[in-house]
């Protein structure tokens, strides 16, 4: 009743154990009645679930018709063999951050962050840098051990790339949070290429963030690491103390 | 401060006409007993078990004495009698009462006083069995005290009694103060209860003591990790309505579903069976400190909710009186009732909030159950949640203390892991959110809500009026409660009933009776 | 933009044409994390689903975590090769069936209904028998051609089939609204094959109605007729005086 | 019915400084133009087309002007002259303008008052076609009226035109009585306005006038289907806020989100251009008896929804004074607030009433624009539901005007065809059940909603006192709005803004200004 991480392949929950039990809803260019039913049984089966119960069809709009369906997942998923890198995000504390900067490196760490391209939603990267912080954590200005510089909104990567050099940044804070067709992938892939065209890509850190991203994804584009939402800035703060002052052996009371 | 208009004259008239049409009935039940309240004061007194067949003792024993046409004496006298007879302990009577080659027919010495003295240190054991699981529950909530109302009520129902132990838990972990385990579909219309652990049931998991005592394990440790009290309950209702009353009281359960008109209506369970079993099962749910949950929200599934509001509080008054003549207290009545209007009904929320509202103020000091809707509620999940929010805005704004929670899955099968979640997680919000909202708002003179409080009230003392007249019996003949009608003989269960003989002996039901 | 069931193989419909955009739910037994998250994706993706966003990844209890996840389906119903039995529910007007059960059969038409096993969910059937009806449309007893007898809840198979042959019934109407672990097929299927063991089977027409019916599965069932949520009693009236009565050439004004 | 208290005498007070405020900035108006004001006179008149290179004619021909640094005598007299020498037409000399071999530098003779006459006919045309689309619409909705408020405003947003219309079909049929096809995410910072039907786009469709058209086409398809007129709207702001609101009085549209703070805020635009841009987008708005929606609501998706509430009413305040200066009546001004409060907050639902509440009862005669949680949305589609409804009925109960509708997949993305079919049926639920709760209570004096609305009060009118003192370039340059600052010559498009010559030309903006 205490579960771990199952060694199992995993179905999913419904009621019991092993029912495979899931939801899913969707719309078809059908207008309700027994054949749209049938055929929102027969979409539900070619996903594989079985003995669908079609809950609801509605008429969504002129000949749409809206489907909840209940139905059992035949699918298990080996968790156990799932490997995913994760950001190493045991926080440190803000004296122990100070510390280190300090002690390790001896001067401040430089970032410069913006939200890229046309997008401008500031409010995720002003959490992780502004003062003010996220949910009680305050951001990386707070700390004397960091100079920040945010760049804002609607920052182009070439604007971006430019200042950064300029400033020496030790660490380039991106955030993108429109993902329509996967916009966010194509801007962050093209700042790393930027810098790789020139020349110093592997003099900073880079670091990529937004509701729609995680570690494995800033990976995957070229970047250092990936913040997903509910990111501290403190998270973030132990993650650039860490690769640029490296671990301390004994950390100060 | 929220409230209705409420003519306190008027709903003390209702209190006395309640008293009355219960009164008559009272006179029907003392003077009778039933195979199912036998059966409960042999459990009570310790028999145990059941045969290679799965028939329990209690059956075995009660069910002879009842073919041999002596049952009308009460069990008790037989099992005082084997007891003087020379068996070792209540466990031995039994077994001689249920399999002796030879039934008692009670002729001769000793007699009935004798039978109950031979009784008597069993009567106090009985009893103390039930005082110290209320003693224990007791220490157990003001050391971890429960959250605040309104409680949060959710079912558990997979059939497997370990299933829901582990979604017992669950729901715990998520919010829940108060988690049912749904029974078996056909289990009220046994007419013995099951025994041990179970693992199959079509629609919920059966009520037996050892599955009591499975979910009680797992909450008490949901209660040490959460640091807040959580009540479990279960339905002592259908044909072994006492037993499970008593099974409870030992088990420490804290609520139960108990009401002989939900059976009568919805189980087409006899009336007299169960007027006279819920009276015997609410004097042991009143030893046992359990609040009671009473059907009336029922009615609306079966009745228009607009037309019959009023049959729901005339019940509730009917309800309450059946209740204080069993020793319950009010704060353990826990009177239900439902948002069940047609949401697409103009103006539909302000009638429910003039429900809820009045059944409040009539019921302060009752721990009043307030059900969700689920007549209304079709396959689409996601308009299904946001009526059971507005369902939960009512429960705040109107303070109601027990709610159970609208599952968006309702129309379509038992509740899942995850929709028990995000009921949980609505509701906090909604309570949450409008926390204070019952205290911030007053309501016009005369408006929609007003008027509506005052016709219902008003129907519902020309509705106990009525049944007065013609007498509970004929009214439920006539349909007046849910739309459904049943006779007074009819139904399932009629046959387990018994007029007491003049020397009728049951010491303990007497000991409950405070007599 | 007046879709009528078109020819083409239909996909599920987001936001554009052809996104086969479908949103489904879950709960595994893991809890939240990168690996609980790249789990949810997988399980989502051996639906078929591509480009799967997890929404949201929640503890739901301790070790389950629940899920929402988007994707696109790239499954395709061919609606316009579904050929589904539908009840004939162009409703007949009352007199028109007054009419012809006086006409073409001279006497009433007897019916007998119940709820069957241990379901005692009458709400259903009592909608189409009983006199009050169901959504402003008068159940059968409101007709003067039907001569009604509802057994009400809890009604044995054999108790409903013993009533029935002695009431000569014409039609025989079941109601299952209880369906864990289709209990309502099993109780349906048993109905018929006692009549048919009882050899009479065909001297009466069979019924199946609730709320997870409809006529397919009826006659799978080995029944007359289906009839799911939304059956309005006339309806069924309709149904049993054009089966019994058969159709009129010229109806009356 | 439900009230706040609102002292007259302090609301008085705040429209006062709101005066002074926006009396400081309508200085700086009167005296300045910009590119795109005059390129949206260039159109008016009737100059349409784009070259080769997809550049509208009225881009080339302004900024060749600007380039000249002659176009602060404005265009028009230029255009005028073009007339003069001979053009055949607005076209004809609209195109002499951007592609004659030589630029007219404007000397000698004619003179702006030549110029201004030969307009005459021209400008008399312009406002007869702006005046011909509201008589058709003031027409239609008299056919066709509306449904009742609050108006159930949804947002289409495909990327591609044809689907859009087809969603906007969808939304009518599912009850929706305002849609707005929302822009894609780079066209505010786009200097021009695109051209023809377009079927590419990131997170919303570019607005043209042809767009326009097809989208007015679609709706008024439904209407006739429905019966029910339904209401077409788009962004009128940016860089091409003033070229958008023609388009839009020409097109037919009956709603605009026009606001210069919003540009200023969230999208960095030069505070000096989108003040001009305004002011001028707004002549023609008032003209053409569109609605504009503002978007102090976007506020506290920065800034917090509890601690900056009054920042939205300052702002409104100030918004309302802008809008009075550009000939808007109060009936046009839908002023722009929101349910943003963190709903995890306790009593949030209370704060959340009084502030609707209070915004309803000092913009009394306003078609307020009540906006719908985004910020603390997740993925959490159920819960998000939830909370969306609990915006609704907060919207029926203080009777709102325009309501858009939350969608349960705000925080994933655009809504799909379902999502906003599932937000209107709630929505109707919610507003029919809840339709007379706003007449049916009153707020306890001195309780939390009402405590809230005086503070709320106070702190704005404070506000507006600072910003009257520092003035708005200042105020909006420390972050007193959104938590936001700007600088007066920071931003996107300050290099359109110029200073009007002495003798400045522009006969329309005179006509629409009245004078
Ligand atoms: C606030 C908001 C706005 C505000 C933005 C104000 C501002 N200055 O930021 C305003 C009102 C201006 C706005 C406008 C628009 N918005 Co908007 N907006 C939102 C909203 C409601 C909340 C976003 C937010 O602030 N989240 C809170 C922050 C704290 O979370 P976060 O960004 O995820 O950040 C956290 C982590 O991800 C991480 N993180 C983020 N970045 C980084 C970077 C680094 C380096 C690190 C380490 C960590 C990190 O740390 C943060 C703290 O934990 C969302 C819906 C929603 N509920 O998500 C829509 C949403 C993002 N907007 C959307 C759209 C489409 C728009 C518009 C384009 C609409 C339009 N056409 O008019 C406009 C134009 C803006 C533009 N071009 O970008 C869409 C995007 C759809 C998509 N998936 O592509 C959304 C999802 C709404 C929707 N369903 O349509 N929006
Ligand atoms: C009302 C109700 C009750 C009432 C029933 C009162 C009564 N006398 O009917 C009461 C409160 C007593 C009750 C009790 C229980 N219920 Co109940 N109940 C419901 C509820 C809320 C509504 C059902 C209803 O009345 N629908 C309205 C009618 C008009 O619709 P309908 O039945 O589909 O009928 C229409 C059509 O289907 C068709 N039709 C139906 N039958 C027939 C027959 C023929 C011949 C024809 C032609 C047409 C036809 O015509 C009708 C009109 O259109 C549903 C949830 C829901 N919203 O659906 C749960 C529900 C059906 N109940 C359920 C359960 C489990 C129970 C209990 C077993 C719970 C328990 N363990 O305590 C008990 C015990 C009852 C029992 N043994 O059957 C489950 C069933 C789960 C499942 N899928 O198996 C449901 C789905 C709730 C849930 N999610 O848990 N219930
Ligand atoms: C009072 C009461 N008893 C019992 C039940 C449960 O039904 P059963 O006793 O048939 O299991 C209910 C169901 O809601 C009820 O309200
Ligand atoms: C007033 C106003 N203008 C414009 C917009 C849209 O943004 P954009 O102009 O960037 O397309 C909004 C968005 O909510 C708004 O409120």
């Amino acid at each position: 009743m205490h579960p771990t991480t199952p060694n199992k392949p995993l179905r999913a929950y419904g009621d019991r154990e092993g029912d495979g039990m899931v939801q899913l809803s969707f719309a078809l260019q059908l207008p309700p009645g027994a054949r749209a039913r049938e055929a929102a049984k027969r979409f539900a089966e070619m996903h594989g679930l079985g003995d669908p119960i079609v809950a609801t069809m509605e008429a969504c709009a002129e000949g749409f018709s809206f489907f909840v369906v209940y139905g059992h997942s035949p699918h298990a998923v080996d968790a156990a063999n799932i490997d995913v890198p994760e950001v190493r995000t045991a926080a440190l504390g803000r004296e122990d951050i100070e510390h280190r900067i300090k002690a390790r490196l001896g001067r401040k760490i430089v970032v410069v962050g913006g939200c890229t391209g046309s997008d401008a939603h500031t409010v995720g990267i002003d959490a992780i840098l502004n003062y003010k912080g996220y949910a009680g954590d305050k951001g990386l200005e707070s700390y004397k051990g960091f100079e920040v510089y945010n760049l804002g909104a609607q920052v182009e990567n070439e604007q971006l790339a430019a200042r950064a050099r300029a400033l020496r940044a030790d660490a380039i804070l991106v955030s993108q949070v429109i993902t329509q067709r996967n916009c966010h992938k194509e801007n962050g892939r093209a700042l790393v290429e930027l810098l790789e065209r020139e020349g110093w890509r592997r003099d900073t850190i880079l670091l990529f963030g937004g509701p729609r991203v995680d570690h494995q994804l800033a990976l995957e584009l070229g970047f250092d690491a990936g913040f997903g939402p509910g990111t501290k800035p403190s998270d973030v703060a132990s993650f650039l103390v860490e690769r640029i002052c490296g671990p301390l052996a004994t950390s100060p009371a | 401060m929220a409230s209705v208009p409420m003519d306190v004259r008027k709903v003390a008239r209702c209190r006395e006409i309640a008293a009355e049409i219960a009164d008559d009935v009272q006179r029907y039940i003392d003077s009778h007993t039933t195979v199912g309240v036998e059966r409960t004061i042999l459990r009570a007194y310790g028999a145990e078990g059941v045969d290679d067949a799965g028939v329990p003792l209690a059956n075995t024993a009660v069910d002879r004495y009842r073919e041999a046409g002596l049952l009308g004496r009460g069990i008790s006298f037989f099992l005082g009698r084997a007891l003087l007879a020379g068996a070792a302990n209540i466990q031995d009577a039994a077994e001689r009462l249920a399999y002796a080659p030879d039934i008692d027919r009670g002729d001769g010495e000793p007699g009935h006083h004798a039978a109950r003295e031979a009784l008597r240190p069993h009567t106090e054991a009985a009893l103390g069995r039930i005082d110290r699981a209320r003693q224990e529950r007791d220490a157990l909530r003001l050391r971890v005290p429960a959250a605040d109302t309104p409680h949060k009520y959710v079912i558990v129902a997979t059939g497997n009694i370990y299933d829901d132990a582990l979604q017992a838990k669950a729901a715990a972990q998520a919010g829940a103060d108060i988690v049912a385990v749904i029974r078996a579909t056909a289990q009220s219309l046994l007419d013995y209860v099951p025994h041990g652990a179970t693992t199959e049931g079509y629609g919920g998991t059966f009520a037996t003591q050892e599955n009591f005592r499975i979910i009680r394990r797992a909450l008490d440790e949901a209660v040490a990790e959460q640091g807040r009290y959580i009540q479990q309950t279960n339905y002592s209702s259908g044909l072994c309505m006492a037993e499970i009353a008593w099974m409870a009281a030992v088990e420490r359960l804290d609520m139960l579903l108990n009401d002989a008109m939900y059976g009568i209506l919805f189980r087409d369970i006899n009336m007299c069976r169960t007027f006279i079993d819920q009276y015997v099962s609410r004097r042991f749910i009143a030893r046992a400190g359990i609040v009671i949950n009473t059907g009336e929200d029922n009615y609306l599934t079966t009745a228009d909710a607009v037309e019959k509001a009023h049959t729901v509080l005339a019940s509730q008054f009917i309800n309450e009186a059946f209740a204080l003549r069993a020793g319950l207290r009010e704060e353990q009545m826990g009177l239900g009732h439902a948002y069940e209007i047609d949401p697409w009904l103009p103006d539909s929320f302000l009638l429910e909030i003039a429900q809820a509202q009045l059944i409040r103020q009539i019921f302060d000091r009752h721990p009043i159950k307030w059900m969700p809707p689920t007549k209304h509620k079709t396959g689409d999940i996601f308009f299904a949640h946001v009526h059971d929010a507005m369902f939960d805005l009512v429960g705040i704004a109107t303070k109601q203390s027990i709610e159970l929670l609208g599952m968006f899955s309702e129309a379509i099968q038992n509740p899942l892991l995850m929709d028990r979640y995000l009921a949980l997680k609505a509701t906090r919000y909604v309570h949450g959110a409008c926390r204070h909202l019952g205290d911030e708002i007053e309501f016009k003179k005369d408006g929609i809500v007003a008027r509506r409080a005052v016709q219902v009230l008003d129907e519902a003392a020309s509705l106990l009026e009525e049944v007065r007249r013609e007498s509970i019996w004929e009214a439920i003949g006539r349909g007046a409660f849910a739309d459904v009608k049943r006779t007074r003989t009819g139904g399932k269960g009629y046959a387990g009933v018994l007029e007491r003989a003049p020397e009728y002996t049951n010491p303990l039901l007497t000991a409950l009776e405070g007599r």
